[in-house]
């Protein structure tokens, strides 16, 4: 195969990691999305059993290892993959993106080892930044594995002088770069992937469990750079195109992710030092509840088939009957079938809710009494609960002498998800806690009944 | 010149033809106004206010010298009599109605304009008083159907069972039928309509009510008004309407043909038709009733239970805003010929008979009554 | 290749990276980090190249770990990517 | 065992204790239910419909051999005396005004349930006939609100010019008081309310009427309900309403504080400084009266052209839904002691006074009256 | 100056081009997008005079001559810029952009005749692709200059056997075109330009005056593309990436441009051949009227201080009362002063607006009466005028014997821009037509008001 | 430069082009038009190029035509674009 024909393929490998990415960046895309990606990688992979210049001829050197630890990997990877469950992907993809940052120091140390001392400045450059980042990549990863699979604690974990020994280690790491940049030699590199291993651990230790995502996310960046950085050395503009396309999504991805937590990406990372121990402490009590945001809350809207709205007096009082019927409506023109599950105390005065909901002109034939909706919990999707709380508190059924024991509630815990808005976690009339906020099956969003539901709308509006 | 406003000496009258608060666009074109003491106590107007908004108020024998009468009712023929000659009326004044005043008016030489027949027309919309009272009578309508009702307009879920709406009917859907309409939904009823107007359907629709579609034939007469219809379309309609009068709680009827007795749209058994505690609103009780057995001024208990409200006087019973819009309109006629003071000139009124407005609405003028209408 | 043309691919694709993804939902921030994750399993074609080269058997073991962890990745991460998304497998439309 | 609802004897009161809607759920039980011919009538119940339902329709003393007897009425005295020994009331029967026929059913060795006394706990909701019927008295209070005033409730931009909206005003936005905001909003007016309870500003404000602050301190009683007030902080209430109440157009007043006399918030004086054609609906009239000279049943006109409309068996003037959710809160809390048929175990009462509820509603057991409460 | 800080400042220049672009995408950004790229072009422009390499010194040869062509262009571009009207810009951006084309086959003209027997094939063969395109980008654009400055019809130009014509020319110019790569040589370069020249023209003569603005940006995204042209003859990044940005951009927005107007590119440029000559006669009666988009509205909307809704019986129709409340909420919260102006028998009842208006809650306060807000159109920004028709219609105070002849109006003509959203040109309910909807200042937005509506509200929150 | 470097950093230009002005509201079609059309107005930097390297008359006479017709390209571009964006000067926020 031509060397022009080859780069051309991998071009168009490129190119497909490109549409990829814009794929997956949209729910209606994103599947066909991965699938051009993987198409992209296949190919890129497939050519370069074909692929020859000056110094190389067919078949490649070593076939039988290359293929024999190809079907390695892949009896390794796949079967993993396809059979990890839902709730414990995001540690396989830490797993994953870890293993990829080591191949990534192992190519730069391999190309090392054999350019010996045909090296260019600028190639010994590049592979020591990639074995660095390579293998902070690697250990940081694993170190986030077992933090999401529990094998150690999830909490920061903080040592004393913790800081000067991360800056201490970043410096050893930072000089046997130099090191090795100006004298060259197999040993001083081997003692850089020691050293930065080490840092990697360091660095991932003191981030908190919330916080992991974000780092993992980091981590695919840097991975992501390697890999270009390996394209420099090894002459290949597919490698180089593909690296910087994940580094730069990635590093964007880490900032949406932080943003949309709530965070910022220096308190993530560096946090665990500024912050006192004490209050790392106390927020390890509080029982956890799942928040979302309105970009959560419309996807889920937008995939269900069945929604029951529960409004409550939280409704009443942000005054959003109009933006909710406009929810309703939107859901029903993308073909949703859509109820409005009406708990007879909702509120507070008999009929509140009907007296809003006719404000906003809502069909009564969508509003449907709590005996008629019930029963239908258990075929419905999502149940958005909008400002309301005692109605739907299951206390009522489960915990006789509370306050409300014995009402009869809109039986929201038998959706398949359950959506709260509401602005805190504070409990309704009756001042009881309501033990379905903690539920794994429900989300939070927290805001002003009419501001949640605004930006809920436009984010539907958006898919 | 002089503009005088009487007592209404109608029973049921409580109107009045000016309130204090458009005195002084009369009194600003150079007008003296003089009310009769009393004029106003119905609609919440007393004497004082009226002296405080520029008028004056006088008892006894107002009219002898009046260049200009503005009067809800028509004035009686006694009255017309003792105005003096070239004076102006200007009131309801339904050549059908009180064709005796018109008489009267005529031999008085008189100049009297008649609101009813004020044209339909963009320009006169400001001085059309059959709109603005039918606004009255169908917000009227609508309450007093809510009042009367044993039941729950809205729709309300509570913990002791959910009461349903009430499910409204409106027939006729004219300036009342669609304020009615307005008026009932705000409460929460569900409401439906029916009118012969081709145009209706859009207009009940644009009120967020559903129109009742029949497979009759659309009777739309001169100047967006209804034709009368046959006997034997009446039959018909009364049919088809039938299952729709049947499940309504309340039932609001408005229909009205210009110069015409009003049509029947039901008869007394349709109305025994329907369950006890349903309500029927006709608003054309005066004109002959939309119902069978409705009468005006009264609520009819049938034997079935349903009460028929027969409307008399309907928009007095909103006396303080009846008067507010009819002074706006009647103000605004009388401005249209009036040349104000200015400078040494004083206030003339300048009847100009090509005016399609003018010449519409005057029924009499220089002795003699003006040609059919 | 000259470094000034490396250089402009590098920006380049800094570009198109950022544009591609800064509008993502953050529902599919997780899909979209894996399938990040699995396009630099391409590493895979770097560890062929090397494991081509390799002379020694120090060099031939490092680059087939490097094949084997590359495989892992990326073939590991299409398909827990692809399961990610199986929710938006649209039901309708 | 046999339920019966016999005839309401007191005048004006148009409900029924069971509609024939419910009937089948005490059938279902295994219940006889036994209905005094007529006993419907007013709330357009017939006797067909009953034995439709199920139930059977009897003339002449049905109480003799009643096991529960259900009205909204207290029974007289008299009545009480008639039952068998052990059987059971369940009606309004309030400690305060219906002592006679208390004592009477101690005597007579009934079990009387008091529906004014049933705990308001969340489980009790669909047995509390209070709010149940407030619902009807506040929307009710609406109605005859924009019934009785001379003026339009909503705002109308018109050629003939622009009618401003009604001013209306609650005071006391329990139950019914915040129907009444809802069913005035509805119609388009401006609605303001006050209220001592400090949960109540938000309560207003959800419903979209504006809620007047004033410095005074909030009064929380027992059970969220209120307590009553010194008269010294009565008159200073008064005195900062009384700027509110200048500018109203209609004022509803519904304030309570159970077992106590209405709060009078209203004096002669305020009522005189206020515009005519105001309108005053008092719910509070059979109370004592929010306002100073409310007459319960009757509309007072005062001097300045102000009316108060007293309110009298409010909910019956509502008596087809009253009836409706009435009903249900009665039979719901009969269905609280009642153990259904079941293979051959026959229907039985079963009195748990450790139950909240009914240790709360019953007045009298076992010949006795039960603690006070 | 190196050739790598050369290098590097050509691509920076190239950066700053890109965020140009990105700038210029969003009503916020757009103005300093512009001076980036004013920026950008300045700073590639300057350090060509210190660039040195191989067989070049400083100063530049004909520095003199460099110098004073640029002072000259200077006082042509800069004067003919500021001065012209609002209205003329269109047909001013297709005169440069003709100039830009013409200077791009020029200097592909002087590089070929420079390299001589030097050049190699590919950079003949880029050379006469420029030399195609830019003539063609040249002679388009004056065309339609022509055309829009009214020199010349604006209507299609169609000649007999026309599609024949222009086929021919298009196969000569490509005849050339292989001939000068085949040949070489100065004579058929300048008669391929002369060929080129005269497609450009007959390409763009049966367009039509509507159509023109895509042609044009047609023909900026081509000149886009000799630039990169010349800039790999020229081996200059900066060309290369800037010139590409400019085609890709321009071809898409060309794409955009010709959705918004609801037209097919395809039918744009050939439409001319394939209808039939009588219907664009027959299109040509029609008075014009000036439609907008969604964007469009809400860009007004968003940069307007004072905006009047004038609701009327169409409103009620779409019921559309809760949609409008929500627009006027939004332009609120943006600091709009926002009224309704309610005129005394919009509708078909009295009062029709209130109860609609009412019924979604919006405040009594916001609501203005004719009397009240007439005299402030003047200083009102936008009348937004939602399915009224009559009264707002001048007729009634201009057409004596109109049935609506003395009926005061709302007289929303006072205000700078006004917004009809209206399905159709059909009359209200006097069946009278209605001036102000081809008035220059008035912008329809046809559909269903509630449709439009809706889509206004997303526009607007997108800005 | 390789022809491959070109076309990668053709490739990848064309993506940040289309992406960049994708999401466009047709308001900002013309300036945006118009600014894009200032930009290729660079091809100035070209022509100073070639006059440079001009040796005879003629193409000296073609480079020093092309230099102010580039010049008018790109300043008066960018100016008119200025122009049409003043409404969007920002009178709040
Ligand atoms: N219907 C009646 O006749 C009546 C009468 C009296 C009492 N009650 C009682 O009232 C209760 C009614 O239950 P419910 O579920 O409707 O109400 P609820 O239990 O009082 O819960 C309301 C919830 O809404 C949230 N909320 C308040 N303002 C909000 C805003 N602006 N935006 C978003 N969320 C807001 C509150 O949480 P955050 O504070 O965290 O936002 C609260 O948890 C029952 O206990 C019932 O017994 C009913
Ligand atoms: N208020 C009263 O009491 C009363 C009573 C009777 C008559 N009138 C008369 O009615 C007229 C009222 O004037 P107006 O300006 O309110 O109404 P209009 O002049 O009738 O104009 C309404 C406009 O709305 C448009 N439209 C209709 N449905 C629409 C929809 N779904 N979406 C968007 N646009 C829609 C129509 O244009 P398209 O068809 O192109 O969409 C029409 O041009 C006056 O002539 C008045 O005299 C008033
Ligand atoms: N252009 C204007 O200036 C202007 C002003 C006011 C009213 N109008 C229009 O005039 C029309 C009639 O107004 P109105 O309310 O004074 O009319 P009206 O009082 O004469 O009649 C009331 C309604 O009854 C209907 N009706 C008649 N016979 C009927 C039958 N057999 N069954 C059912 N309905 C029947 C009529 O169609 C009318 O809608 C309305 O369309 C109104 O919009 C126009
Ligand atoms: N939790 C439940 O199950 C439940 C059920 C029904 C009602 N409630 C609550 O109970 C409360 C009272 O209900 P209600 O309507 O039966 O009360 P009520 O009929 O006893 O009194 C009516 C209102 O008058 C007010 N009031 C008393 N004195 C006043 C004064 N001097 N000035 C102004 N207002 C005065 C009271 O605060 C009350 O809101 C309400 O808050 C209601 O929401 C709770």
């Amino acid at each position: 195969m031509s060397h022009t024909l080859y780069d051309l393929i991998g071009l168009a490998a490129g190119v497909a990691f490109i549409l990829a990415l814009k794929g997956l960046s949209h729910p209606k895309t994103a599947r066909r999305g991965n699938l051009i990606g993987a198409f992209g990688a296949s190919l890129a992979t497939l050519v370069v059993f074909f692929h020859t210049n000056e110094d190389s001829s067919l078949p490649l050197n070593n076939l039988g290892w290359i293929l024999g630890a190809i079907a390695i990997g892949l009896v390794i990877g796949v079967p993993a993959a396809r059979k990890v469950q839902m709730t414990q992907m995001p540690q396989l993809v830490a797993l994953f993106n870890g293993v990829g940052g080591g191949a990534a120091a192992l190519v730069a140390i391999v190309e090392y080892l054999n350019l010996g001392d045909k090296a260019t400045t600028a190639e010994v450059i590049f592979t020591v930044f990639t074995v660095i980042v390579g293998c902070v990549s690697f250990s940081g990863s694993i170190i986030t594995f077992m933090k999401l699979q529990e094998l150690m604690t999830t909490r920061p974990v903080i040592f004393p002088a913790g800081r000067f020994i991360i800056a201490a280690t970043l410096v050893s790491v930072l000089g046997v770069g130099g090191w090795v940049v100006n004298s060259l030699g197999t040993t001083p590199l081997l003692i850089l992937a020691g050293l930065s291993l080490l840092f990697g651990i360091l660095f991932v230790l003191p981030v908190g469990g919330a916080d992991v995502p974000i780092v993992i996310s980091l981590l695919n960046a840097f991975t992501g750079l390697t890999v270009a950085a390996s394209g420099y050395v090894l002459d290949s503009t597919l490698l180089i195109i593909a690296g910087t396309l994940v580094g730069a999504s990635g590093t964007i991805l880490t900032r949406l992710m932080a943003e949309a937590m709530g965070r910022s990406l220096f308190g993530t990372l560096f946090g665990a030092f500024t912050a006192k121990p004490q209050d790392a402490a106390a927020a390890g009590e509080e029982r956890p509840v799942r928040s979302g945001s309105p970009d959560d809350v419309a996807i889920l809207l937008n995939y269900a088939r069945r929604v029951v709205i529960v409004p409550g007096f939280g409704l009443a009082v942000a005054q959003a009957q109009h933006t909710v019927r406009e929810l309703a409506d939107l859901m029903i023109s993308k073909g949703i079938d859509v109820a409005y599950g009406i708990h007879p105390v909702a509120g507070r005065m008999p009929g509140h809710m009907n007296v809003l909901l006719a404000e906003a002109n809502v069909p009564y034939d969508q509003l449907a009494e709590m005996d008629e909706v019930n029963p239908t919990f258990g075929q419905t999707d999502v149940a958005i609960v909008i400002g309301a709380n005692d109605v739907v508190n299951p206390a009522a059924q489960t915990t006789p002498g509370c306050p409300i024991y014995g009402m009869p509630i809109l039986e929201v815990n038998h959706a398949a998800n359950i959506i709260f808005l509401k602005r805190s976690m504070r409990p309704g009339f009756a001042g009881i806690e309501n033990e379905l906020l903690y539920d794994p099956k429900t989300m939070l969003l927290f805001g002003d009944a009419k501001a949640s539901l605004t930006k809920v709308v436009s984010a539907l509006k958006a898919l | 010149m002089r503009v005088v406003v009487p007592r209404e000496i109608k029973d049921g009258e409580k109107r009045v033809a000016l309130v204090p608060d458009v005195i002084n666009k009369l009194t600003r074109l150079g007008l003296d106004v003089v009310i009769e003491s009393g004029a106003g106590v119905y609609s919440q107007a007393t004497d004082a206010d009226f002296t405080a908004a520029g008028a004056t108020v006088k008892s006894g024998d107002v009219l002898n010298d009046a260049d200009v009468v503005l009067s809800v009712q028509p004035l009686s023929p006694q009255q017309m009599a003792t105005l003096k000659k070239g004076a102006i009326t200007i009131s309801f004044l339904s050549p059908v109605t009180a064709a005796d005043s018109i008489d009267a008016a005529a031999s008085a030489g008189v100049t009297a304009f008649s609101l009813e027949l004020v044209p339909r027309i963009s320009r006169a919309q400001s001085m059309d008083a059959l709109t603005s009272q039918a606004l009255c009578a169908g917000y009227r309508a609508a309450v007093v159907g809510a009042e009367l009702s044993p039941r729950f307009f809205p729709m309300l879920m509570t913990a002791a069972g959910t009461v349903t709406p009430a499910q409204v009917l409106v027939l006729g859907a004219g300036v009342a039928g669609l304020q009615a309409i307005a008026t009932a939904r705000r409460l929460g009823a569900v409401v439906s309509a029916y009118d012969v107007r081709p145009a209706s359907a859009d207009e009940v629709r644009s009120m967020g009510a559903a129109f009742i579609e029949l497979e009759l034939e659309a009777l739309e007469g001169a100047g967006g008004y209804a034709r009368e219809m046959t006997e034997e379309r009446a039959a018909k309609q009364r049919e088809l309407l039938t299952p729709y009068i049947a499940k309504s709680h309340v039932v609001i009827t408005t229909a009205a043909v210009p110069g015409r007795q009003a049509p029947r749209l039901m008869t007394q058994a349709m109305v025994d038709s329907m369950a006890p505690g349903t309500i029927i609103v006709d608003l054309a009780a005066e004109t002959g009733g939309n119902v069978e057995g409705s009468k005006p001024g009264e609520i009819v208990e049938t034997a079935g239970g349903v009460r028929i409200w027969g409307g008399k006087d309907v928009p007095s019973q909103l006396p303080f805003h009846a008067s507010f819009l009819y002074s706006r309109n009647v103000v605004n006629l009388l401005s249209l010929f009036t040349t104000p003071a200015k400078d040494d000139q004083k206030v003339a009124f300048n009847l100009d008979f090509e005016d399609e407005i003018i010449n519409g609405a005057a029924v009499t003028h220089a002795g003699a009554r003006r040609g059919a209408k | 290749m000259e470094p000034m043309a490396i250089v402009s691919i590098f920006v380049l694709a800094v570009f198109v990276g950022f544009e591609v993804v800064s509008k993502v939902s953050s529902t599919l921030h997780t899909p979209l980090m894996s399938g990040a994750n699995a396009i630099h399993g391409v590493i895979l074609v770097g560890a062929i190249i090397v494991a081509d080269h390799s002379t020694t058997n120090l060099e031939l073991g490092l680059s087939v770990t490097a094949i084997i962890l590359a495989t892992i990745n990326m073939v590991g991460g299409f398909v827990v990517t692809d399961r990610m998304l199986e929710m938006f497998k649209g039901n309708k439309k």
